[in-house]
């Protein structure tokens, strides 16, 4: 089944649909995790691609942006989940499809929390402890004298 | 009596002795490294000397010159002492290669026993260097360098069991001399001209794998362990591991001159004397260079192999053929 | 079995086979890999970051040194991210003078990988042989752009330098000569007993693998997974092209080979028919002012699938700015087949996958103790109690 | 066969150029972008230089007296002059675009090494 | 005897090549400065894989904060006299990143530099200029 018959079916669930400047439809789910629509389009055997998963900070709120492809009939569908400014919380999609590494990056870059993904940090050392530093309020003097 | 003495030191320290032979084994580096580059379409190196021929003296004069640092971890008293007399068994090898007559400075009746043992030793000396230094990559080069040790020793020596059974003897000088005169009045009767070709590709691959160059360089692999037992060396330490390799690459073709191609011998003219010793060393060293070319065309064309491959290569096809064929050549009653 | 059987090194930062300071760190029972992990990070620049305080004029040139080898992908694809934004029509001599930079761009990278597998493999000579023919690509391509590497060719809404008579000829020249050549290259490659013998099997990543993984480009190619952007979602000039997109089952480095070959007489191929069929008319199309909209724009680097999101908010300066390069999707699969293999294939296996690591870092960091990295795969591995290395000497 | 191929590169003239003491068949196409030439006779000062550069590196130096005095006619109201720091300049040429008056080029003549930073600087 | 010496370090310039977070450029094009069309080897230039034997740290790229202890760590490996040469802009001052707070701004705040070679990144033949370069400076006594 087509990605986006799967994402007609489950309308309600959607809050809001916009498209990008570049064409594709980017649906905001209500849910604050996409784990249950991966879930689907998995099961029905999509031959789903995870073009990549991009961290957004909105100053309301941290928007998770997971880019979507499928590879049979060629369409492609960006999929956004709001998160709490202040505690990012959503569940991982790494044991689904190859994101764990872009959700550790999605985490040490933002302090989003994907439930179930281990990983918390891919390109920053263990003992970092400069914050989140792609955040719109990171500021270097905070965390540095130089 | 004197003058005997004086004739040895000078043979042995300047003509045909260690400064010759050091010369020789520079100009090999320089010549391999030359020849590496023009199959590879460069000019390679030009500039340390006329044609960039005093090349491998400057790098073993800059390295020697650099500071040594011995690590922490190493065996401080192996570390240290072992380089500076890691060349000197290669040197003692070389004596007995005869280069200007028909015998060597040093000759004895088994020869071929002194010479394998000085193979041994110097994979040995190998061993020990990369286990002394301490550091992990050292110690995979030497454990590689091991492996290549037990697998191609049986070649080896096989290989050379041919012209020694040709010649009934052990000593240089009878090998050499059974392979002088003509076939047909045209061909001359070297070994490896004839059923000793095989050995003699037998002897050109050990030797590959003896000398460390490619496809048999994994205990140097630089893109994997990045320099093998090498590693932690620097300063007069590395000097003297690049002298004994250049020396080491004289040794094993200088051994495969005399084993295969006849050593110094080719036509004489009638000269004699200092006239023949000279015209002895230009054939010798003609031969020489061939060998260097065939063996650097053979390792620049092809690439490194794993250590598995190499164990399995030796021990499947190389140990197998080398042993039928001694037999073979034992039966047929050393042709 | 006992724990002192095992051995734990790192391979990197700085290593004679990683041209790119990254760590591999390998556990190996006598020669044979039992555990491979890869620790990303040491080119980290906060190119992102950066470029939240760059107008898009010049976040292009920042956009540009993500990568040295994929530079041109990683402009052109910012530049049609924002172009998407801007919302303006790129005239159309400007996309097909974009594919032609593009594909030789693939085909100088594909010639580097060529060679840097053979010097991995301690085949020296050709790895000479092969840089020497790609001296003919740079020249190309520095005569057209006007630089070896980094070529700037690209503005938002074009490109900036156009095919004169003289270079188009000059190009012909060199693509004529590169042709005999290629074939040469291709001869030895996949004939040479050794190369073969280093290759075939080794680092196989199979069909499952990949698609879960995500890999891209050639990788995913070598696996069986038919998908090329160019074909499938035509950008630029690609649509009017005629070329076939190759595709091998195998999953292991013979096969990246071939396939990497194959792709080389393909780019041939498109680049004699932009030359011959390039347009006339303008090569761009100015645009100015504040911007507002986001966009993806995805093409497919010589590597793979190239992924740039830009969001801009009423601003010249991108909100935020992603990169997604094809060797952060590779890496993961190419970590994970290292395992069972021997300390001889890392450097293979990582190199197949033509590993561009300055791309995949271009991330912020800041770092005050590199004494601890974070564990990429395999958490189980810190629970192996291991001497740690005394003394990193690499 | 690469061996045949190996055999003939041996007797080939190799294809090496001795540079720096021979140039010939090497690449320095009219496109190149190397060092800088500004010719501050003609420059009017506009800043459009220093404010399109990407890296940052072409500073607006105030002119002294004696330059002040020499301005000529058509450069009656330049007040600053732009330098260029060669060590960080990325070469991408938006500085020779910008320039309204074509004083500012690159040309394709490579720019030579040097220990000294100060040395790496065009404009003064 | 100290003239010979500095001859045979003008004549045997071996370098370790180092990536200190450059985008690769000034890699490819150190590397494609000892192919043949421009063969450094001339020089008696080679590449060597550990810090132990070579008298010149080629650094690219402007140090990232990761790669600081590496490239100090690489440095004090390596045995007296010891150059470093930096090819790139990145390297010498930081380039297009400069100013990026995840960066130190070139390879002068890590370790002593003795030659620059400009260029984004520079051609070969720059890099074959600044290999002649070090010669003549070498030359010059040091």
């Amino acid at each position: 089944m087509e990605v986006v018959e799967m994402l007609e079916i489950q309308k309600d669930k959607i809050e809001e649909e916009n498209k990008l400047s570049s064409g594709e439809r980017l649906v905001v789910l209500k849910d604050k995790s996409c784990r249950a629509l991966v879930e689907k389009w998995l099961g029905n055997g999509v031959d789903l691609h995870l073009c990549s998963v991009v961290g957004i900070d909105n100053e309301d709120a941290i928007q998770v942006l997971y880019y979507f492809m499928d590879r049979k009939d060629n369409t492609t569908v960006a999929v956004a989940v709001n998160l709490d400014h202040e505690k990012p919380v959503t569940d991982t999609i790494g044991d689904l499809i190859g994101s764990s590494v872009y959700e550790g990056e999605a985490t040490e870059m933002f302090g989003i929390e994907f439930t179930g993904n281990e990983i918390a940090r891919v390109f920053l050392p263990e003992n970092w402890v400069g914050g989140y530093p792609l955040r719109k309020s990171w500021k270097k003097e905070d965390y540095f004298d130089e | 009596m004197i003058s005997d003495i004086a004739l040895f030191l000078f043979q042995s320290i300047v003509f045909p002795g260690v400064f010759f032979i050091v010369t020789l084994a520079f100009g090999s580096n320089w010549m391999y490294r030359k020849i590496y580059a023009r199959l590879q379409r460069r000019v390679g190196p030009d500039s340390a000397g006329k044609y960039g021929f005093m090349q491998g003296f400057a790098d073993f004069l800059k390295t020697a010159s650099k500071e040594e640092i011995v690590p922490r971890s190493a065996n401080q008293v192996i570390f240290r002492v072992l380089p500076i007399i890691a060349p000197v068994p290669i040197i003692v090898g070389i004596f007995f290669i005869p280069m200007m007559g028909l015998r060597g400075m040093i000759s004895s009746p088994g020869d071929i026993y002194a010479i394998v043992f000085i193979l041994t030793i110097v994979t040995a000396i190998e061993i020990v260097l990369g286990w002394s230094s301490g550091s992990k990559y050292s110690l995979i080069g030497a454990s590689r360098s091991g492996m290549q040790l037990v697998s191609f020793g049986i070649p080896l020596i096989f290989s050379m069991l041919y012209p020694i059974i040709r010649a009934g003897s052990f000593n240089l000088m009878d090998i050499v001399l059974a392979q002088d005169g003509t076939n047909f009045g045209f061909l001359p009767r070297w070994n490896v001209l004839g059923l000793g070709v095989i050995a003699f590709v037998l002897f050109l691959i050990s030797a590959l794998a003896e000398l460390e160059k490619p496809p048999f360089d994994t205990p140097e692999a630089e893109t994997e362990i990045a320099g093998g037992w090498t590693l932690e060396y620097s300063g007069r330490s590395y000097a003297y591991i690049l002298l004994m390799e250049d020396l080491k690459m004289v040794f094993v073709i200088s051994i495969g001159v005399v084993l295969f191609l006849g050593g110094p011998l080719g036509p004489t003219f009638g000269i004699s004397g200092w006239g023949l010793a000279l015209l002895y060393f230009v054939y010798f060293s003609l031969k020489y260079f061939m060998v260097l070319i065939i063996l650097t065309i053979i390792s620049s064309g092809l690439a490194r192999l794993k250590i598995r491959q190499i164990v399995f290569g030796s021990w499947s096809f190389l140990t197998p053929i080398s042993i039928v064929f001694i037999i073979l050549v034992m039966v047929l009653g050393g042709v | 079995m006992s724990k002192r059987d095992y051995t734990e090194f790192n391979l990197g930062p700085q290593h004679p086979a990683l041209k790119e300071p990254e760590t591999f760190r390998v556990v190996v029972e006598g020669e044979r890999i039992v555990k491979a992990e890869a620790i990303l990070g040491h080119t980290h620049r906060g190119i992102e970051k950066v470029a939240e305080q760059r107008d898009y004029n010049k976040a292009l040139y920042l956009a540009e040194r993500i990568c040295g080898i994929c530079s041109f992908a990683h402009n052109a694809n910012f530049a049609r991210a924002v172009e998407f934004v801007a919302d303006v029509e790129v005239p159309e001599r400007a996309q097909y003078l974009r594919v032609l930079v593009a594909e030789l761009e693939r085909l100088h990278s594909h010639m580097l990988w060529l060679g840097v597998l053979a010097h991995e493999i301690g085949f020296d000579t050709f790895y000479f042989l092969v840089w020497n023919d790609r001296e003919l690509v740079m020249d190309a391509l520095e005569t057209l752009t006007g630089n070896r590497v980094n070529y700037g060719m690209n503005d938002i809404g074009g490109v900036r330098a156009d095919l004169t008579p003289d270079i188009k000829g000059l190009l012909m020249r060199k693509l004529d000569e590169l042709g005999p050549r290629l074939e040469k290259i291709k001869e030895i490659a996949l004939k040479n007993k050794t190369v073969i013998s280093r290759t075939k099997g080794v680092g196989v990543i199979s069909n499952e693998l990949a698609r879960k993984t995500c890999v891209t480009g050639p990788t995913a190619r070598s696996s069986g997974i038919n998908w090329d952007l160019r074909r499938d979602q035509p950008y630029f000039a690609y649509g009017d092209l005629d070329f076939d997109v190759k595709v091998s089952t195998d999953g292991d480095v013979y096969s990246k080979i071939t396939l990497r070959i194959e792709e080389l007489f393909e780019s041939m191929r498109i680049i004699q028919q932009v030359l011959e069929h390039l347009p006339e008319g303008r090569i761009k199309t100015d645009v100015r002012g504040k911007l507002d909209g986001s966009a993806v724009s995805r093409i497919e680097a010589p590597r793979g699938e190239n992924f740039h999101y830009v969001d801009f908010r009423n601003s010249k300066e991108p909100y935020r700015m992603k990169v997604r390069a094809p060797t952060y999707a590779n890496v993961v699969s190419s970590v994970e087949v290292l395992v069972g293999h021997y300390i001889s294939d890392i450097p293979v296996i990582v190199a197949a996958n033509d590993p561009c690591f300055s791309c995949t870092d271009r991330t912020l960091v800041i770092d005050r103790d590199t004494e601890r990295y974070q564990i990429l795969t395999a958490k189980e591995l810190r629970k192996l109690s291991i001497e740690t290395t005394k003394e990193e000497i690499m | 066969m690469l061996i045949i191929e190996l055999i003939k590169n041996l007797f080939r003239r190799p294809e090496t150029v001795k540079y720096p003491y021979e140039t010939e068949g090497l690449n320095f196409p009219e496109r190149l972008r190397a060092l800088h030439i500004i010719d501050q006779e003609s420059c009017i000062g506009c800043r459009k230089c220093a404010r399109a550069c990407p890296a940052y590196v072409i500073e607006m130096v105030p002119l002294t007296e004696d330059e002040l005095e020499a301005r000529t006619e058509k450069i009656k109201k330049k007040k600053v002059k732009p330098v260029i720091d060669l060590t960080a300049c990325i070469f991408c040429g938006v500085c020779e675009d910008v320039c309204p008056t074509d004083c500012l080029n690159l040309t394709n003549h490579i720019v030579l090494p040097s220990g000294d930073k100060e040395e790496l600087e065009v404009g003064d | 005897m100290k003239s010979i010496t500095n001859w045979s370090r003008q004549k045997s310039l071996w370098l370790l090549h180092m990536n200190t977070g450059s985008c690769n450029g000034c890699d490819i094009e150190i590397l494609a400065a000892l192919t043949a069309r421009l063969d450094a080897e001339r020089f008696g230039v080679k590449l060597v894989g550990s810090p132990r034997h070579a008298d010149v740290l080629v650094c690219t790229g402007p140090v990232t904060i990761k790669m600081m202890d590496a490239v100090k760590k690489t440095y004090a490996q390596m045995p007296e006299p010891k150059f470093v040469v930096v090819v790139g802009s990145c390297g010498s001052t930081g380039g297009v990143f400069r100013g990026g707070y995840n960066i130190y701004d070139g390879v002068e705040k890590a370790i002593p530099v003795d030659l620059y070679i400009p260029g984004c990144p520079p051609k070969p033949e720059a890099v074959i200029m600044g290999v002649a370069k070090l010669i003549e400076k070498l030359n010059g006594g040091s």
